[in-house]
């Protein structure tokens, strides 16, 4: 079957897809770059397309509640926010993965203040890294597109009943028209199915006590079963993957994409839109001789430790490109992962770490291919003296 | 409702390990925490004086530990005592008793929670 | 022909400069060509100068950037000209497009324009007011950046023009619209 | 359903025993009296604070109804949410029978923390009844100083010391009940758990309506308040037949003193009672804030009075009707 393909950004394309979904409810606050989700969402309900209950909220604080609140009752329940909003959502973000409520928020990838700024990086997603939540970062839009619907599926699979975010990069994605195709309104309805709540407050013949206290007898049990949950989850993340790019003929990694790694002996591996120029750098490193390749990195919570350790094993360099840092940390948030999870392995590349793009700077091919050159360069010398580097950065 | 779900049941002294922690920590099938004796806690304990005591349910209402044991008798609701395993012994009732036909006794009488109630 | 076009677009915001590029884009999906359109990033304001950016390749886009040396310049508003430099990053052999009432030459001479450059003025606000009655040389200029640059095929864009306006607007503005952008595109000159 | 108290026995306890709240909390006898005034089942939505943590320790809960907990300041914001999800899921046909939608919170997680999210909760018009149980400090951390600690008040964080006598504030106590009605919603009111029948009969007009409700309730604390535990609901009546905590409502609009005690007991009977004031009968600048304390409250009541008048009248039933026509 021909599927439309139509003119969207990366926001709209969301809008879309929360459109076809059709959750039960959206409790949402606006926030740019995320505001055009918000908008175009926002016309659907006034139309009657939807037959979601809207809940305008008075703060981001207030949206992820109402979500708790709306999934703990049985519906099906999405959010959407980006920045300073995921930042006042933190508190919840915890409560929401340890109530186990299936909520998917998509997330416009921003820079956190201060300094105020609203344009693209990772710093607010990787600041709400550990709380419990599967995250999954987009290429393009048609990807934020094809992950919106997806993660529905992951969030609702009683094997997981864990919330996820889908990551997109500001501006670069969200306010970007882009060619998308669009699944039929029957499929994505189809695919996602009917949602069967873990449990509900509104069920009044199974009455429950949701979000209880817990003392010390047993609290570290209830997070180390969480741990447990979230990272079997993995599996689940992979096969519904799987099912949706043999149903609709799309190629979605669901851990991650590998660009000329076969024969690689350098590559950087990075997340998300900037993985594009990292790509077009290689090819050219390539025409010159270099084995040049990339990861881009899609799924980063659950870590996929071992799938990454298989991709790197055998490269002689390996350059951490981040659209992040960690202030007072070795390394940004990637990179510490990375090397966490590799902690006893023999074969390893060089690694080397490099912070770029932050607050919306923008990500050159040539920057790209000046990494790769510095990776070059290290693994010829064998040594690192600066295992963090700043790309771009006027000095 | 998820069928997986199901209520769990601790007794007071069985603990749980990690694996068997329910779903989103949820308790499920309402309370069950009737097997936590906070009578212990009584140093004092109330008595009723049956003789002034018009069934009028006011301590009933306003007893905090829901230990006030009443029982439908010729369709109306008859007041029977107290509960001696959560009687906390604040002595609300023998304050709220429109006719003072409740009193407070030193003592906690927990020995007694053989009882079904406390009189 | 080219594969792969980045065009970048000069106009004051509430001129439409984002609108045209995204008029340009759905010309683009209707003769299944792959794009993005994007505007400058961040807030705008009315009336400040503003740019937009249009890519339109004939393979699915890797690049996620931000265009800095473009193939074509397109410039919706004379007065524009003691503010911005056009010609930044602009490619030597690319495409400068121009709402100027002149003759290429003079504007050549005007803006010190290398020679490698190739220069097209429309004066596409004479035009709007003509037909529009209304100075908005958004979609005006596209007509000129098509022919100018051959970037898409004339009749595909005005059909996609007619195709999106209808049911949304009056036939006449149709009409008028899809004049003003034939007008254009047949007056436009090279020097 | 008329409350008549020898028959509301008849009626499932909402909570059980087993709890851990002290001896002689308020805050069992205000919850008992809230869902059992509602003639449908009641869902409940609470924010972290004492009884909350004491009526749900893992494993054990003493809910009988749907009872959900997320944090401190977004008791408002978690019961919206739950109505939404009602109505998403009445409109698809999935959830059939009524449902009463109630949030608790304590004075601190109703003034201070979480006050933004009830006031957009109630801006919003969702259909929720919100009961503060008004104790008048944060007892569940140790008794601070909330904006609800009325003046004179000692609490850990406003002690009384050489230069400072308790609580300093310019007012008697925030007035929540007109900030809730500010935000023209149906029903907002003051009650006190010791007048149980205009308490239960005020949660019934709340809930009668097709929108937000506000409902705050006295909470003596035997711990907060220093007085002994079987004085809870004796101080609670004092209270009301001193003038201190006045029982009115704003109904649609209109505001009516729902109790008016014959002749008003000096305010002394009150304060006395409590440990919390009894610094202030200890010196003369005591005295002092005493006959501040009087003034203020003179002022509440005249104030009521006043308002009950001025919007006489008024009653036009026209808050609370935010449902949409059925498309």
């Amino acid at each position: 079957m021909a599927r439309k393909s139509v003119g969207l950004t990366g926001d709209y394309a969301v809008a879309e897809a929360m459109r076809q979904i059709d959750p039960d409810v959206v409790a949402v606050y606006p926030i740019t770059p995320q505001t055009l989700i918000v908008e175009k969402f926002g016309e659907f309900v006034a139309d009657g397309i939807v037959h979601t209950e809207f809940v305008p909220v008075e703060s981001e604080h207030s949206a992820l509640s109402a979500c708790c609140g709306a999934s703990a009752a049985g519906a099906r329940t999405m959010t959407c926010t980006s920045s300073q909003g995921l930042a006042l959502m933190h508190e919840i973000l915890y409560i929401a993965a340890g109530n186990r409520h299936p909520i998917v928020m998509v997330d416009v990838n921003r820079a956190l203040s201060a300094p105020i700024n609203i344009h693209g990086d990772h710093s607010d997603t990787m600041g709400s890294r550990d709380a419990g939540w599967i995250h999954l970062y987009c290429f393009n839009g048609q990807e934020a597109y094809d992950s919106t619907i997806i993660a529905t599926r992951i969030a609702e699979n009683p094997n997981v009943y864990l919330p996820v975010i889908v990551g997109l990069d500001a501006f670069n994605i969200s306010h970007n028209t882009e060619r998308i195709e669009l699944l039929d309104d029957q499929e994505v309805k189809d695919f996602v199915g009917e949602f069967n709540p873990p449990y509900s407050l509104l069920d009044l013949k199974y009455p429950v006590s949701v979000g209880a206290y817990f003392l010390p007898d047993y609290y570290m049990e209830a997070r180390r079963k969480l741990q447990e949950v979230i990272q079997n989850s993995k599996k689940v993340i992979v096969e519904i993957h799987e099912e949706y790019n043999k149903k609709f003929g799309r190629n979605v990694p669901a851990i991650m994409e590998t660009y000329k790694m076969e024969d690689a002996e350098y590559a950087i591996l990075a997340m998300s839109s900037i993985t594009g120029v990292a790509m077009l750098a290689a090819d050219e490193l390539r025409s010159k001789g270099i084995k040049a390749g990339v990861i881009r990195l899609r799924l980063f919570r659950p870590f996929p430790a071992d799938e990454l350790y298989e991709a790197i094993s055998n490269l002689k360099g390996l350059a951490v490109v981040e659209r992040a840092d960690a202030y007072g940390a070795a390394c940004a948030p990637i990179f510490s992962e990375l090397s966490g999870a590799c902690a006893n392995k023999k074969k390893m590349p060089l690694m080397a770490n490099y912070v770029i793009g932050l607050g919306g700077r923008d990500v050159k091919i040539k920057d790209m291919k000046s990494i790769f050159e510095d990776i070059v360069a290290k693994v010829n010398k064998g040594e690192v003296k600066d295992l963090r580097q700043y790309i771009g950065v006027k000095g | 409702m998820n069928k997986d779900i199901k209520r769990i049941e601790v007794p007071c002294e069985e603990k749980l390990v990690w694996e068997e922690m329910p779903l989103g920590n949820t308790l499920v099938g309402g309370a069950n925490s009737e097997c936590l004796k906070t009578g212990t806690w009584r140093v004092q304990h109330p008595t009723v004086n049956k003789e002034k005591c018009t069934n009028c349910m006011t301590c009933w209402l306003f007893c905090p530990d829901m230990s006030i044991v009443v029982e439908k008798k010729n369709n109306k609701y008859e007041m029977l005592g107290f509960d001696p395993v959560h009687c906390k012994g604040c002595g609300v009732c023998s304050k709220v008793c429109p006719v003072n036909a409740i009193e407070m006794v030193l003592g906690s009488d927990f020995e007694n929670t053989e009882k079904p109630f406390l009189r | 022909m080219k594969s792969y076009w980045e065009i970048r677009w000069h106009a004051r915001g509430g001129q439409g400069a984002w609108t045209a590029s995204q008029f340009l884009a759905s010309a683009a999906l209707s003769v299944n060509k792959y794009f993005q359109s994007f505007p400058e990033f961040g807030a705008e304001r009315e009336g400040a100068p503003i740019v937009a950016y249009t890519k339109i390749s004939d393979m699915p886009i890797k690049n996620y950037s931000q265009i800095e040396e473009p193939d074509a310049v397109v410039v919706l508003d004379p007065t524009l000209f003691s503010q911005v430099n056009f010609l930044n990053g602009l490619k030597s052999d690319g495409y400068l497009i121009v709402n100027y009432p002149g003759d290429p030459k003079q504007l050549r001479e005007e803006l010190k324009i290398p020679p490698g450059i190739k220069v097209f003025t429309v004066d596409a606000t004479k035009i709007a007011l003509e037909t529009l009655k209304r100075p908005i040389t958004n979609t005006t200029m596209a007509g000129a950046l098509v022919k100018a640059t051959g970037i898409l095929n004339f009749e595909d864009v005005v059909n996609e023009m007619i195709r999106s306006f209808s049911g949304k607007f009056k036939q006449e503005i149709i009409d008028a619209n899809v004049n003003a952008i034939r007008r254009a595109y047949e007056e436009v000159k090279q020097g | 359903m008329a409350l008549k108290l020898t028959e509301l026995p008849s009626k499932e306890l909402p909570i059980t025993s087993g709890h851990r709240v002290c001896a002689g909390c308020p805050e069992p006898m205000i919850i008992k009296q809230a869902i059992l005034a509602s003639n449908e089942p009641v869902v409940v939505g609470e924010a972290t604070g004492c009884f909350e943590v004491s009526s749900c320790i893992f494993p054990y809960t003493s809910w009988n109804v749907n009872w959900y907990h997320n944090a401190f300041e977004n008791a408002a914001a978690i019961t919206s949410g739950m109505e939404a999800a009602y109505k998403a899921l009445s409109k698809r046909g999935k959830v059939t029978e009524p449902i009463n939608f109630i949030a608790f919170g304590g004075d601190g997680g109703t003034y201070d923390i979480g006050f933004q999210a009830l006031s957009g909760a109630m801006e919003r018009g969702h259909r929720m009844l919100y009961i503060c149980m008004d104790n008048q400090a944060y007892m569940n951390t140790g008794i601070q100083r909330s904006g609800a600690t009325p003046l004179g008040a000692w609490t850990t964080t406003c002690h009384v010391g050489k230069v400072r006598p308790g609580n300093v504030r310019a007012s008697l106590r925030k007035d929540i009940v007109a900030i809730m009605a500010a935000h023209d919603i149906a029903y907002a009111a003051q009650a006190s758990l010791s007048h149980w029948n205009d308490f239960m009969r005020k949660v019934q007009k709340a809930l009668s309506y097709d929108g937000p409700s506000f409902i705050t309730v006295l909470a003596p604390c035997p711990r907060g308040w220093r007085f002994p535990a079987s004085e809870t609901v004796n101080i609670a009546k004092l209270a009301v037949e001193t003038g201190f905590w006045p029982l009115y409502e704003v109904d649609n609009g209109q505001w009516n003193v729902t109790f008016k005690p014959r002749e008003l007991k000096p305010l002394e009977e009150f304060l006395k009672t409590q440990g919390r004031y009894a610094h202030l009968f200890k010196s003369e600048e005591g005295k002092q804030v005493i006959e501040h304390i009087k003034e203020l409250v003179q002022y509440k009541l005249n104030y009521i009075n006043h308002m009950a008048e001025a919007t006489k009248g008024c009653e036009m039933n026209i808050f609370g009707r935010c449902a949409l026509p059925e498309v």
